[in-house]
């Protein structure tokens, strides 16, 4: 047995056996599962690197779930794949190595954050819950596959996010989250039974293969575009967004941030590889812009006059995804164009995924600065808090840094994502970059507040005894710091190996296709 | 909940125990008929239900002991894992055990016939999986809303925001 | 005309769901709505996977019948019974604790986090 | 070793901006040392400059709170922030009232 064949089956598995693990190990005593924890976390993230390695090594590849063969898609005499199917490309691999690294991060952040609470066994059980079901939305080759990991990781988060079951706030985020994501998902299974009715096939290759617009593909479309854009926050839908992200507890948080790519992951794998060039009129993508803009400017106002410190950075998530759906909405307008898409289109896709990958680092590590002030200072409250920066040095630090990469000054890699998605966008309408630079300035002027207010300034007289967080804490924020000064300093390599292939795959249709229905061998 | 009455009471206790073989008899024969582990767990957690709407909870929780539904659920979970990767040889989720004989391993003869319970490998062993788990789990469910429900708003956590310290 | 009746049903179900979650006030009506909506979308899957005198599709040899009911939709019901079952017992217990915590189940008045 | 990356229309590099921030920076430090002479650490030009008036020993007497901040943006889009936190009512139905209501003006749009 070849276990460098199996990757896309163990990084799904290894967190799903952590999860079904933890409350066994949880009766050996914390440490075991703070091990436990820790071990499989950082076992994802390598797999889904190595993953990641094979991905750009090989281009797309398949993985068949009790096949006789990791690679038969097609049994033989069959004319549509019939097992589960795994399709790994750049893109997707991309995803699963963003995602564990946020997953790492928390991991590595909640150890001694949640210590003071119990039931420490069921948070794990769920955490990695919520892993598995990220991962498994963006590994997936199947449509049903994946509606049943979006429902996994919906109900592990909606459990995350009241696990604070005392608070009446933390139950009431949960409670909205649940009801508006049940609905949405909803209308996920029934696009994906739209799908099935008229192909008999679930597969998203198979059924890119076949497709060709007519009434039920548009609705299928419609559908999936008003659940995923639901999940992922963007506006008119976005009100979720703060009272979840708020109230989860700040590991949780970072992750969820990854989920909600994830979200993002499916919305475009739906519009690239499943429609393409067949999506018909340019309604769907000046949808999608539209929404990017208006999710932009209202999520950063929104975000201008909050007074908790965790609720005003998730109103910036719904901001910072208006920014992705531009570069991606860009890209999908100029899909059927192929002088647009040498022009602009690219360079728009490119701006948009190197935004997305730049945006689940820093803002998960926004989030962790967050917790990480909750927990010294025992109040989110910026009217609180105040003067910390002596206190709390290391904190402070990473949390310019991830300001400052939010905000998109230079030489942090925010600069450079939102450079191209303005500079891509410009040749749309000029109304768009604009946009996003109002929405960038703002960016800067709530972050400066937030500094401003909760580091600088006299310090509380209740705040006296605060003292810098514990280093396992601190750990889990210098390893998201890491990815971003990393991506700062080497956007040219970042560019050329990691979101170039990524760009091309997703935009690789045919590819994408082959790889499933050329037989895949 | 109050007792109901004794006939009521009486039924119940009977009928409990049909209910665990009847779900049992849904989730081994999964592969052969309509069913399956989810379906039987289902059933077979109606067990608990019969005797909390026939006791009411009072009784019913000095009864049972939540570890036993616990590690059924673990176990479930654990076996469910376990079936996939055995596989890991040849695929995750292989079937490893159909068509060699010994445990799930018969072979089914060709032609109509009632069905070979023996037959189906792994999906099996995940079924049983299943059912253990979702037996653990729904008892689980059951025992408590029911205990949530008995216990009134007024003397718990109401107006404290402190997050379950321990 | 009449094989078209069951798509009929199934959007009527759905939209009774969505007003029930949309313009009710009690959170477990809602829960029921939500329950409704699943429900539809179920016997959506179903319907799909109907053939006209179709067999069950549990068979060794299929015999004179080759039509069979297609058992895909069916696994995807079952697949979406299970996870609507675990979204209803979680959304109930979150309304119990709502309850405990808000003393109310009038979804207007669970509003302590907005703007 | 450090080619740059293109975005249509202009370019980013890494390294120049690296450099010329260190070069800046070195003029501004030049600049600073050129600063006063007579300054000496731990004397009154150490005080806070409280408009004439004693500084307050608590903090958070002389802390400009968090609300306080950006007043008269908020402010003057007044009108504006009224009908957004209106909009985020706090209620669970109307949320899901507005991802019900997007669905269908997306099925209407894409079925036309």
């Amino acid at each position: 047995m070849n276990w460098y064949d199996h990757l896309p089956a163990l990084v799904l598995a290894v967190p799903l056996l952590g999860a079904f693990g933890a409350p066994v190990l949880g009766l050996s005593g914390r440490y075991a599962r703070n091990a436990w924890f820790v071990l499989i976390s950082a076992c994802t993230a390598a797999l889904a690197l190595l993953l990641w390695q094979k991905a750009s090594m090989n281009g797309v590849f398949v993985y068949v779930l009790g096949a006789e063969s990791w690679k038969l898609a097609l049994p033989s005499g069959m004319s549509l794949p019939i097992r589960i199917i795994l399709e790994v490309d750049s893109f997707s691999a991309l995803m699963a190595v963003i995602g564990s690294i946020a997953s790492f991060a928390g991991t590595l952040f909640s150890l001694r954050f949640m210590e003071r609470f119990s039931g420490l066994d069921k948070f794990v059980a769920l955490y990695f819950l919520l892993t598995t079901g990220m991962l498994g939305m963006e590994l997936t080759g199947d449509l049903f596959n994946f509606f049943v990991f979006l429902e996994i990781a919906s109900v592990a988060s909606f459990g995350l996010v009241a696990f604070w079951r005392d608070r009446p706030e933390a139950v009431e985020a949960g409670f909205k989250y649940m009801l508006i994501s049940t609905v949405g998902a909803l209308f996920v299974l029934l696009a994906v039974g739209l799908f099935y009715g008229r192909y008999n096939a679930v597969n998203m290759a198979a059924v890119g293969q076949m497709l060709h617009l007519g009434l039920p593909e548009k609705a299928a479309l419609a559908l999936l575009v008003a659940a995923l854009a639901m999940k992922c926050g963007s506006v008119p839908m976005h009100m979720w967004t703060p009272d979840a992200y708020a109230e989860a507890p700040a590991g949780v948080t970072c992750l969820l941030v990854a989920v909600s790519q994830a979200s993002l992951y499916g919305l475009f794998r739906v519009c690239f590889s499943i429609y393409g060039m067949s999506i018909g009129s340019s309604v769907v993508p000046w949808t999608i812009i539209v929404m990017g803009l208006l999710s932009m400017f209202i999520g950063v106002t929104m975000a201008v006059i909050q007074k908790d410190v965790k609720r005003l950075m998730a109103y910036h998530s719904v901001s910072q995804v208006g920014y992705i759906l531009l570069g991606l909405g860009v890209g999908l307008l100029a899909l059927k164009d192929a002088k647009a898409m040498a022009d602009y289109g690219f360079t728009a896709i490119q701006g948009g995924i190197f935004h997305l990958m730049n945006y689940t680092m820093y803002k998960g590590l926004l989030f962790l600065v967050a917790g990480a002030l909750a927990y010294a200072a025992k109040s989110r409250n910026l009217n609180e808090l105040g003067g910390l920066a002596h206190a709390m040095p290391h904190t402070t630090f990473m949390f310019i840094i991830a300001a400052a990469a939010i905000a998109g000054l230079p030489p942090f890699n925010g600069f450079v994502s939102k450079l191209l998605i303005y500079e891509s966008t410009f040749a749309v309408h000029p109304f768009l970059p604009v946009v996003a630079m109002v929405t960038s300035v703002l960016t800067l002027a709530s972050f400066v507040k937030v500094f401003q207010t909760a580091f600088l300034g006299p310090r509380r007289s209740r705040l006296a005894e605060v003292e810098e967080v514990p280093g396992t804490m601190l750990l889990g924020m210098f390893s998201l710091t890491l990815v971003v000064l990393g991506l700062s300093l080497f956007p040219t390599w970042s560019m050329a190996h990691i979101i170039e292939p990524a760009a091309k795959a997703l935009v690789d249709q045919a590819g994408y296709i082959r790889a499933v229905m050329g037989g895949g061998l | 909940m109050r007792p109901l009455s004794v006939i009521v009471r009486t039924v119940c206790n009977v009928f409990a125990w049909f209910m665990v073989v009847y779900g049992t008899y849904i989730i081994v024969h999964g592969h052969l008929s309509p069913g399956g582990g989810f379906q039987g767990g289902a059933v077979v957690a109606t067990f608990i239900a019969f005797l909390l709407v026939a006791h009411g909870g009072g009784k019913v929780f000095g009864w049972v002991r939540k570890g036993v539904y616990t590690a059924l659920e673990q176990t479930g979970l654990l076996l469910f894992i376990g079936a996939g990767f055995l596989g890991i040889g040849t695929t995750f989720f292989y079937n490893v055990l159909a068509k060699r004989g010994g445990l799930f391993g018969a072979t089914v003869p060709l032609g109509p016939n009632a069905g070979v319970l023996n037959s189906s490998g792994t999906i099996a062993l995940a079924n049983i999986a299943v059912g253990l788990e979702v037996v653990g789990g729904l008892s689980l469910i059951l025992l408590y809303m029911s205990k949530a429900s008995l216990s009134s708003p007024k003397e718990e956590t109401q107006g404290k925001e402190a997050g379950h310290d321990r | 005309m009449i094989a078209s009746f069951p798509y009929l049903i199934v959007g009527l179900l759905f939209l009774f769901g969505l007003y029930a979650v949309v313009f009710e006030r009690n959170l477990i009506k809602i829960a029921i709505g939500i329950s409704v909506i699943e429900a539809a979308t179920n016997m959506f899957l179903i319907v799909l996977g109907y053939r006209t005198g179709g067999r069950i599709p549990v068979f060794t040899l299929a015999g004179e019948s080759k039509v069979l009911v297609l058992p895909t939709p069916q696994a995807l019901t079952l697949t979406a019974i299970v996870i609507g079952m675990a979204t209803t017992a979680l959304m109930l217990s979150l309304i119990m604790v709502l309850y405990r915590h808000y003393g109310t189940l009038d979804v207007r008045e669970i509003r302590r986090l907005r703007g | 070793m450090w080619p740059k990356i293109h975005s249509g229309f202009g370019y980013w590099d890494v390294v120049s901006w690296l450099v010329f921030f260190f070069i800046v920076s070195v003029f501004v430090l030049w600049f600073r040392s050129q600063g006063r002479s007579d300054y000496k650490e731990g004397t009154e030009q150490d005080d806070i400059f409280f408009c004439g008036n004693d500084v307050p020993e608590k903090g958070e007497d002389y802390a400009v709170p968090a609300s306080g901040a950006y007043w008269g943006f908020t402010k003057a889009l007044s009108g504006f922030y009224e009908l957004l936190t209106a909009w985020h009512s706090g209620i669970a139905t109307e949320y899901t009232g507005y991802l019900v209501v997007f669905t269908a003006l997306m099925l209407s749009l894409a079925l036309l």
